[in-house]
């Protein structure tokens, strides 16, 4: 049999989603033999390989180098996971989105008194005016809400996934979870 | 008042005009009003009274002519003559030439098929009575219809009779007035309510208000005989705030018909009381809906209910309530006048009588027309409105507001009725009928009708509320070249649910305007998605990056 | 009509109360008059400011909170004092298709006032109305009243800046 | 006295008196029909459409909540197309409000998270309305944050029709419906409010809350509406 190959993306998150999957635990071993895991923050490699079987993307779309990442991504992916409810929804970061980019980089830079107060521009993509969902840019095949979705219900999507079963998380998590 | 005081009230009124040679008719409708038509009539008066002629010639405020365009319009009776495109410094010269021949150069040709394609049974009187004098209705007639009914005919004669004319209800839908008035007539309860809707809220319609101001005392008869009909003792007319000059003419009638005991206790000296009062609307277009109607007269806030039950059988406060609109009760008179089968006679199979539009948009004769049902789309637009101005081309016509449709050419020859009109993705509506040329981009339109939806929607249900919003958003990507094709698909869908799943009429026809623009002109909206581009150089294409 | 204690006192010896409170008499105090009582405050005051709400609300004996949804669910209700002169335009279909939007931005772009805002100094209301039954004038607009027709961008700027100089 | 009639939901024959409405007599027989802004013991508005049923020959959905059984009635409760409009109706709400269900202190509890699962609705493919709305934490024991609310009146009408300080009414309209306190006032400061917490217990949201609650700790009682509607003689 052929493993799959696996990439795992953190885009604009709190990186829970990444624990979760880690908290599959002993089960990682089982899914080691059918899996290999090439793009990851948890592995080193600097470029998003040319072809990629699953793909899990955790975090929202939120400056211009998430929108960048998430499209090349997209190209080069059999199968994008939306991986828990910022990725899903937008979630914490797109609380930003009733006041605007601007507005809130103000408030955090520029308010607080501080000495030689500015917005940092240099070395840092420029936030994109809304925060969106992964599925409002690009295509999406599975989605996997939850804040973060337990380690099991990652487990079983992505067995199901690897035995080639459309996953089916409904009534297993959900907004919030 | 008997049937024999009426007669001679109208007779001796008659003669009264008759001492007049000559009656010069001023049109005091909106758009002649907005062309000075106040300011000639002063000038003619003037005239008349500097030339020593005031025994002879009288001047008077008139109603609308129907060719607004062609405005300040002026009629001189009994000749027959219309002047049109009048300023006050032509009165001199139509007093003039009162004994000898028509300024020429003013001259409107009333033989133009403007005129004579045109049949007019809820604008029978053309504008030539003052609306503001119950004597000048009743010289024409004017209440002999109630009066002989009232003392002559039964309830259930009077509804046999408006079941036989056929006559829908002309608010839209064309429900069979007959079947609503026996509903009412048949529900339970002594209190029962009549209320006249004349919460004409369609952008581009404007028949119900030339009707209710030119003629308050016929949609006041039409209501009298209904809530005879019915057995009503109270009615109200439900008159957007944004019609001054129809309340005040409504409520200048109802105190004439108050003082000639025509309203009032035991009516006739029968044992049929009536009292009619006026309600004002506050700005809400949802309020034409009946049951939104209703919670705005009780003092609420205009929000619709799950119907049934129905108004016939709870409706103002609880009780049986019969809501027909202005052109429906303006239709009432002439039925029982001139008879069902007259009546029947005009008209398709299953749309009988006459309609009244209001044309207007990429169109010559922009005005207020009356047709008979079954008349064809390029007979109203080529004939009657003269064609497309500035050597442009037609692309659509709208009929039935933000509740309709976008017609496009290929229908011209379609025959104007209930049931034709609904089959190529439209409505009959109220009478609005916007006519575009190529200059207009549909895209554009449907955004145009959608913002209005969602600004209008009472906010009760989730999907009219969220939905029109959703749909506003996606139309105004669209329109702004940074939608995607899935862009598409998501409108196409909010379109379905929202049509099938609205509480009243307004969400459940929001989408009407998107899906009849994507059934004709699907094209265009491909042409701003695909292409970036806006065919008719309406639409602001932003050249940012797609998607965000 | 509903047993009720006395009708609670004008809120001020203005004359224009005696308008409103008059309205309610002759509809018996009845709650069902709320829509034509505000119509007829805001036709002597103008405006309906927090003091007209209540003493309505209170003379009706219906909830604050209804009275205030009632007030923000029509348009032609104001709950800000409008300005010296308004001017109205018509954003029905015909006048829609003949330019209205384009009016509006004029007007927009001279005086920075976008439908519903009043200049700074208060001097002009701009107002969008829904239709103003007057389609075979299109593009319509109202100056303090008056209705002119086929109205071009240029001259609606220019009507306004009669007012305002 | 009301006659009693016999009908059919999904197939099974019931019987109701014509009083009744489909979803009173669905849920005696213990079919169930979702439902938001219905709660026993107020009055029905048949706002939020969830409880929209195929009736055979109608052509229009109609509300279970407000349509009374009728002899020989023929209602589905469920099929493809209830389904995928329930849905987005559900979607809408997502979208219209800023419902972030991870930082909710009726996170677990909420009967429009509630409604997603049973739903089986795990994004919200409907652009995101995220409209600016605010908080009023004005009332020293509740909180109301606007985001949350779904308009779906049951604080405006336990409030009237319960409590009868009619509090809460709705301003405005459309998409910028919002539900208020008296003229549009802080909550804290409320002349008629009595402090009741009705208005709370029955938002089926996160968007009244009692305050000091974290995430995910606040739970809803509203069995004592059935209990006053039914000492009110209303329970039919």
């Amino acid at each position: 049999m052929t493993r799959k190959t696996i990439a795992t993306v953190w885009l604009d998150g709190c990186s829970g989603c990444h624990m979760s999957f880690l908290d599959i635990d002993h089960r990682l071993l089982d899914l080691a033999d059918m899996i290999e895991l090439v793009y990851s923050p948890l592995v080193d490699r600097k470029d998003f390989p040319e072809s990629v079987d699953i793909t899990l993307i955790e975090g929202s779309v939120s400056n211009q180098a998430d929108l960048d990442k998430i499209r090349h991504i997209r190209a080069h992916t059999r199968t994008l996971i939306s991986l828990g409810d910022c990725a899903v929804t937008g979630n914490v970061p797109a609380l930003r989105n009733t006041i605007g980019a601007e507005p809130v980089l103000q408030r955090a830079y520029m308010e607080p008194d501080l000495l030689n107060a500015q917005i940092p521009t240099v070395g840092v993509p420029p936030l994109l005016p809304v925060v969106r969902a992964v599925h409002t840019v690009v295509r999406v095949d599975v989605f996997i809400p939850g804040c973060p979705p337990s380690a099991d219900t990652i487990f079983n999507a992505l067995s199901d996934l690897l035995n080639d079963r459309q996953p089916s998380v409904a009534g297993k998590t959900r907004f919030g979870a | 008042m008997n049937p024999e005081e009426l007669h001679s009230l109208a007779e001796e009124r008659r003669e009264a005009l008759d001492q007049f040679q000559h009656r010069v008719v001023v049109c005091t409708g909106t758009a002649c009003q907005a062309a000075q038509s106040r300011k000639i009539i002063e000038a003619l008066d003037g005239i008349v009274k500097e030339r020593g002629i005031n025994g002879r010639c009288t001047v008077s405020a008139g109603g609308c002519r129907g060719l607004c365009s062609a405005g300040p319009m002026v009629a001189v009776e009994p000749t027959d003559v219309l002047y049109q495109g009048v300023t006050p410094d032509d009165a001199a010269s139509i007093i003039d030439s009162l004994e000898s021949e028509p300024v020429k150069a003013l001259t409107c040709d009333t033989s133009a098929p403007f005129f004579t394609r045109q049949k007019r049974v809820v604008l029978e009187y053309e504008g030539r009575l003052n609306p503001e004098s119950i004597d000048d209705y009743i010289a024409a007639g004017g209440f002999s219809t109630f009066v002989r009914i009232l003392t002559e005919m039964t309830s259930g004669d009077v509804i046999e009779q408006i079941r036989q004319s056929g006559l829908g209800g002309r608010g839209g839908a064309g429900y069979s007035t007959a079947l609503k008035w026996s509903t009412v007539a048949k529900a339970l309860g002594t209190t029962k309510y009549v209320i006249c809707n004349g919460d004409e809220g369609d952008p581009g319609a404007f028949m119900d208000r030339s009707v209710m101001e030119d003629y308050p005392f016929k949609v006041l008869e039409g209501m009298m005989i209904a809530a005879f009909a019915v057995g009503a003792q109270e009615g109200f007319v439900y008159v957007r705030a944004e019609y001054p000059l129809a309340v005040k003419r409504l409520k200048q009638a109802i105190r004439q018909a108050e003082k000639y005991s025509l309203l009032g206790n035991n009516i006739c000296g029968t044992s049929f009381s009536l009292k009619l009062d006026v309600r004002l609307g506050a700005g809400a277009f949802v309020c034409g809906e009946e049951t939104a109607l209703i919670a705005s007269i009780e003092g609420k806030r205009g929000s619709p209910r799950p119907r049934p039950p129905y108004p016939a059988e709870s409706g103002l406060w609880g009780c049986p309530t019969l809501i027909n609109n202005v052109e429906t009760y303006a239709n009432v008179v002439p039925i029982l006048r001139e008879g069902a089968e007259w009546f029947a006679g005009i008209g398709t199979e299953r749309s009988k009588g006459t309609k009244v539009f209001a044309l207007s948009g990429a169109i010559v004769n922009t005005g207020l027309i009356e047709v008979p049902m079954g008349i064809s789309l390029r007979e109203i637009i080529y004939d009657i409105g003269g064609g497309i101005p500035n050597g442009r081309r037609f692309k659509a016509v709208q009929t039935g507001g933000p509740s309709g449709g976008c017609i496009p050419e290929q229908y011209l020859d379609m025959p104007v009725d209930y049931q034709s009109l609904a089959q190529v993705g439209s409505i009959m509506g109220s009478g609005g009928m916007i006519v575009m040329d190529e200059s207009s981009c549909m895209v554009d339109v449907a955004k145009f009708f959608m913002e209005f939806c969602m600004t209008e929607s009472c906010g009760k249900c989730i999907p009219c509320r969220v939905g029109t919003a959703q749909m506003y958003r996606l139309l105004d990507k669209i329109s702004q070249g940074r939608a995607r094709l899935q862009d598409l698909e998501v409108l196409e869908e909010l379109c379905d649910m929202v049509k099938h799943t609205s509480l009243c009429g307004l969400g459940q026809a929001a989408p009407n305007p998107v899906l009849s623009t994507l059934r004709y002109f699907r094209e265009e909206y491909l042409a701003h998605i695909v292409d970036h581009v806006c065919p008719a150089g309406v639409c602001k294409i932003a050249h940012e990056e797609i998607a965000l | 009509m509903r047993p009720r204690a006395a009708a609670p006192a004008a809120p001020s010896d203005d004359k224009r109360w005696r308008i409103v409170t008059a309205t309610m008499r002759r509809h018996g105090f009845s709650p069902d008059a709320l829509i034509e009582t505000l119509h007829s405050a805001q036709e002597a005051f103008g405006y309906l400011d927090e003091i007209a709400l209540r003493y309505v609300a209170a003379s009706l004996m219906v909830p604050l909170s209804k009275v205030y949804g009632v007030a923000t669910f029509y348009n032609l209700f104001a709950l800000k004092p409008q300005g010296e002169h308004t001017c109205v335009v018509c954003m029905g279909t015909a006048c829609y298709i003949k330019g209205s939007p384009q009016i509006l931005s004029a007007i927009d772009e001279e005086f920075g006032i976008k439908g519903g805002e009043t200049t700074p100094d208060k001097k002009v209301s701009l107002m969008i109305a829904r239709c103003l039954g007057s389609c075979g004038l299109a593009s319509a607009v109202v100056f303090d009243g008056d209705v002119m027709g086929k109205v071009e961008p240029d001259a609606a700027v220019e009507r306004i800046r009669r007012w305002t100089t | 006295m009301s006659r009693v009639a016999t009908l059919k939901i999904n197939g099974q024959d019931v019987s109701g008196r014509e009083d009744e409405t489909i979803l009173e007599v669905a849920r005696e027989n213990g079919i169930p029909i979702p439902t938001l802004c219905q709660i026993e013991g107020l009055s029905n508005v048949g706002a939020c459409r969830m409880c929209l049923v195929e009736v055979a020959g109608i052509s229009k959905l109609l509300p279970a909540c407000t349509t009374r059984v009728a002899e020989g009635m023929d209602v589905r409760t469920e099929s493809e197309r209830l389904t995928h409009y329930r849905r987005m109706a559900v979607e809408m709400l997502f979208a219209e409000g800023n419902h972030i269900c991870s930082v909710c202190v009726s996170n677990g509890h909420c009967e429009l998270q509630g409604m997603a699962v049973a739903l089986g609705i795990d994004h919200i493919h409907l652009p995101y309305l995220a409209p600016r709305r605010g908080v009023d934490a004005s009332h020293e024991r509740f909180t109301f944050d606007a985001n949350r609310c779904i308009l779906c009146t049951r604080c405006v009408r336990v409030c009237d029709e319960i409590e009868g300080a009619h509090t809460w009414d709705v301003m405005g309209r459309g998409v910028g419906s919002v539900v208020i306190t008296d003229l549009n006032e802080r909550w804290g400061d409320s002349p008629t409010c009595t402090s009741c917490g009705k208005c709370v217990q029955t938002c089926p949201t996160g968007a009244l809350f009692i305050k000091g609650s974290a995430v995910g700790e606040m739970t809803k009682r509203n069995t004592f509406l059935t209990y006053i509607a039914q000492m009110r003689g209303n329970l039919k």
